[in-house]
């Protein structure tokens, strides 16, 4: 019953996860919560019986996909804030514009 | 149940206490510096626990180790990210308004 | 240009067919009946020939070789494609790293050198095995670099270049060692399988992760970025 | 219902979740994320099928565990290409599609 | 014992997913990334408990995986992914605070 209910729990935060990454209007919190998915994923095989495939997961989402992820981010970003700086050289603020 | 069990089912709740102190800490603190103490020592201590509840059962000296070794690993991730997140908040002037000896 | 209303209809039929998908998907999945060949209990009858007990490891290595060399072929398009479209930059300095981030990766990376030779071995008998020891590999790697204590991959030499290859290049001797010894391709020997199969998870833990640190790592650094300009 | 059965209807879900990300984002970073999603969508769907009431199944184990590989390969792959990309056209989307960068 | 187990591993994934809301909420990217780390340290307990559970010890391996790399997204993070408000627009959502 327990373990019916961990299982449920999980499904739903795997699908709420993915769903957020996908709707999220900021790059970067889409970014967070699929990283968040991934970790969640390899706490969906260690329950499948899939240790394998969790420890892979594991590896691959917490070692590459993060950091692969945050860099192509951050490479964005600079690109952006130095075209911002162009276009904008006395650095007036704009406030509330989406990142 | 014997007397090993509920030794081990006790300190297992301690780490789930203190895990739950760790998450209403991230959620209720209000900046990113008293959230980082949330996160790196009360969760540490709660994985510590929990370790510990886990070694109370262990069969063999090499699962021990890997359970020690986990607990030691958090903790060396969890000081290296607190001091590099703050830096880093700090460097950035994140919420600085609130630290202490700022101006009002 | 396409008028919005016409994109509009559009976006909305997208939506409506990938619903239409889910559903279709959820109630297939409801009425599958029972697979009649048992995959398991085949993997299980078999498992003595290949020289290793743990039944993923036989799958990957022994029963469906095949696949797993071309997978290995895949990696090496991958990293050989991450490295051709890399622009022409010169690699930037990473900022100076702090010295608590250089004491972590003191501590871990040899740890995570540990840990994937120990997956490497615990493959034959439990979970764990080439792909994984890679990919703790190439994680020490990413560390590195992000302790500034690894350069970019402007052009890997020839010694990159051969631990990019190595794991295939084994696997193919292997695999064409067994044919001149009159046998199909990867149908290994009973009595050598276990070896062989541990000589290629050898090399192709060494290519995995080299492979997929080098795609972290062909990335130049932030701080003297010329693409940044444009 | 088992357990391995709510996984794979997960699966399906993500799968067709992904999909629709794909088809309609325009910013190409968010449509990687998407095919990763579509990608262990079906993933969850190969193992979750195959573990329902039996024991657990190496084949699609060893199955998903070299789409995992490739998976993070294909991703680094995209994003190396979607730089590239970007630095010629200063863009992050497809022609044919609004222009973004951020 | 395995029921008790397993109360608790569901206790912290419940935990897990009220982090959830650090994420969403923010404000600061530094915010996020925190509850992003959580699930390292968390993700770790659930695991050893699910090893337990499950009687499958290669699951603590997992968990040893894991911490071992836990906190690459985080230093991944401060270097190459925190926007620097003094290079860049201090009006961002993102990096106020």
């Amino acid at each position: 019953m327990t373990e019916l209910l961990f299982d449920a729990l999980l499904a739903i935060a795997l699908v709420w996860t993915a769903l957020r990454a996908l709707l999220v209007p900021e790059l970067f919190r889409s970014v967070m919560l699929f990283i968040a998915f991934g970790l969640l994923l390899a706490l969906a095989w260690a329950r499948l019986d899939a240790p394998d495939l969790a420890l892979a997961e594991a590896a691959i989402g917490a070692g590459l996909t993060g950091a692969l992820l945050l860099d192509a981010v951050g490479h964005l970003h600079r690109i952006e804030d130095a075209r911002r700086k162009q276009e904008n050289p006395e650095g007036r603020e704009r406030r509330g514009e989406p990142s | 149940m014997t007397l090993l069990d509920w030794i081990s089912a006790a300190l297992l709740t301690v780490g789930a206490v203190f895990f739950l102190a760790g998450t209403v800490g991230l959620l209720r603190f209000p900046d990113v510096y008293t959230r980082l103490h949330a996160l790196t020592k009360i969760d540490n201590l709660g994985l510590g626990f929990t370790v510990l509840g886990l070694l109370v059962r262990v069969e063999s000296a090499a699962e021990a180790l890997k359970l020690v070794m986990i607990w030691g690993l958090a903790l060396a991730a969890g000081a290296t990210l607190a001091y590099l997140i703050a830096s880093g908040a700090l460097e950035r002037k994140l919420a600085t308004d609130r630290l202490p000896g700022a101006e009002p | 240009m396409i008028p919005g209303s016409i994109k509009r209809a559009g976006r909305v039929l997208a939506l409506g067919l990938s619903l239409g998908l889910a559903l279709l998907l959820g109630w297939a999945m409801f009425d599958l009946p029972p697979a009649e060949i048992r995959l398991p209990e085949q993997v299980a009858a078999r498992l003595a020939e290949t020289g290793v007990s743990h039944p993923v490891t036989a799958v990957l290595l022994d029963f469906r070789s095949y696949d797993t060399l071309l997978e290995v072929g895949v990696l090496l398009l991958a990293v050989i494609g991450v490295l051709a479209t890399r622009a022409e930059v010169r690699d930037g300095v990473e900022p100076a790293p702090e010295p608590v981030l250089l004491a972590l990766a003191r501590v871990t990376v040899p740890l995570m050198v540990v840990v994937a030779g120990y997956l490497l071995w615990a493959g034959a008998h439990r979970p764990g095995g080439a792909f994984q020891a890679g990919a703790v590999l190439a994680a020490s790697g990413v560390l590195l670099r992000l302790a500034g204590r690894l350069p970019a991959w402007a052009t890997p030499g020839f010694t990159m270049r051969l631990g990019l290859a190595v794991g295939l290049l084994i696997f193919l001797i292997v695999a064409a060692g067994v044919m001149v010894g009159g046998v199909t391709l990867l149908d290994y020997p009973s009595d050598l399988a276990g070896g062989l199969i541990l000589l290629i998870e050898a090399g192709l833990a060494v290519s995995i992760g080299l492979t997929l640190a080098g795609l972290f790592l062909s990335a130049p650094a932030p701080g003297a970025n010329r693409e940044d300009a444009s | 219902m088992s357990g391995a059965l709510l996984y794979a209807l997960t699966g399906g879900v993500l799968f067709a979740m992904g999909l629709a990300g794909m088809i309609l984002q325009k910013h190409l970073l968010r449509r990687i994320l998407a095919f990763n999603i579509l990608g262990s969508g079906s993933f969850l769907a190969l193992i979750g099928l195959g573990q329902r009431g039996g024991p657990p199944d190496p084949v699609p184990q060893a199955m998903v565990l070299t789409g995992i590989v490739v998976a993070v390969c294909a991703t680094a792959l995209a994003l190396a290409l979607a730089r590239r990309l970007l630095s010629l056209t200063g863009t992050m989307s497809l022609p044919g599609d609004e222009d973004v960068t951020d | 014992m395995q029921t008790f187990d397993a109360m608790l591993a569901l206790f912290l994934l419940a935990n897990l997913l009220v982090a959830l809301a650090r994420v969403m909420r923010g404000p600061s990217a530094a915010d996020r990334m925190l509850a992003a780390l959580l699930f390292g340290t968390v993700g770790v307990a659930v695991l050893l408990l699910l090893a337990q559970v499950q009687a499958l010890p290669a699951l603590n391996d997992v968990a040893l995986v894991f911490a071992l790399l836990a906190a690459i997204t985080g230093v991944a993070f401060v270097r190459r992914a925190w926007r620097d408000p003094r290079s860049g627009n201090s009006g961002d959502p993102d990096d106020a605070a």
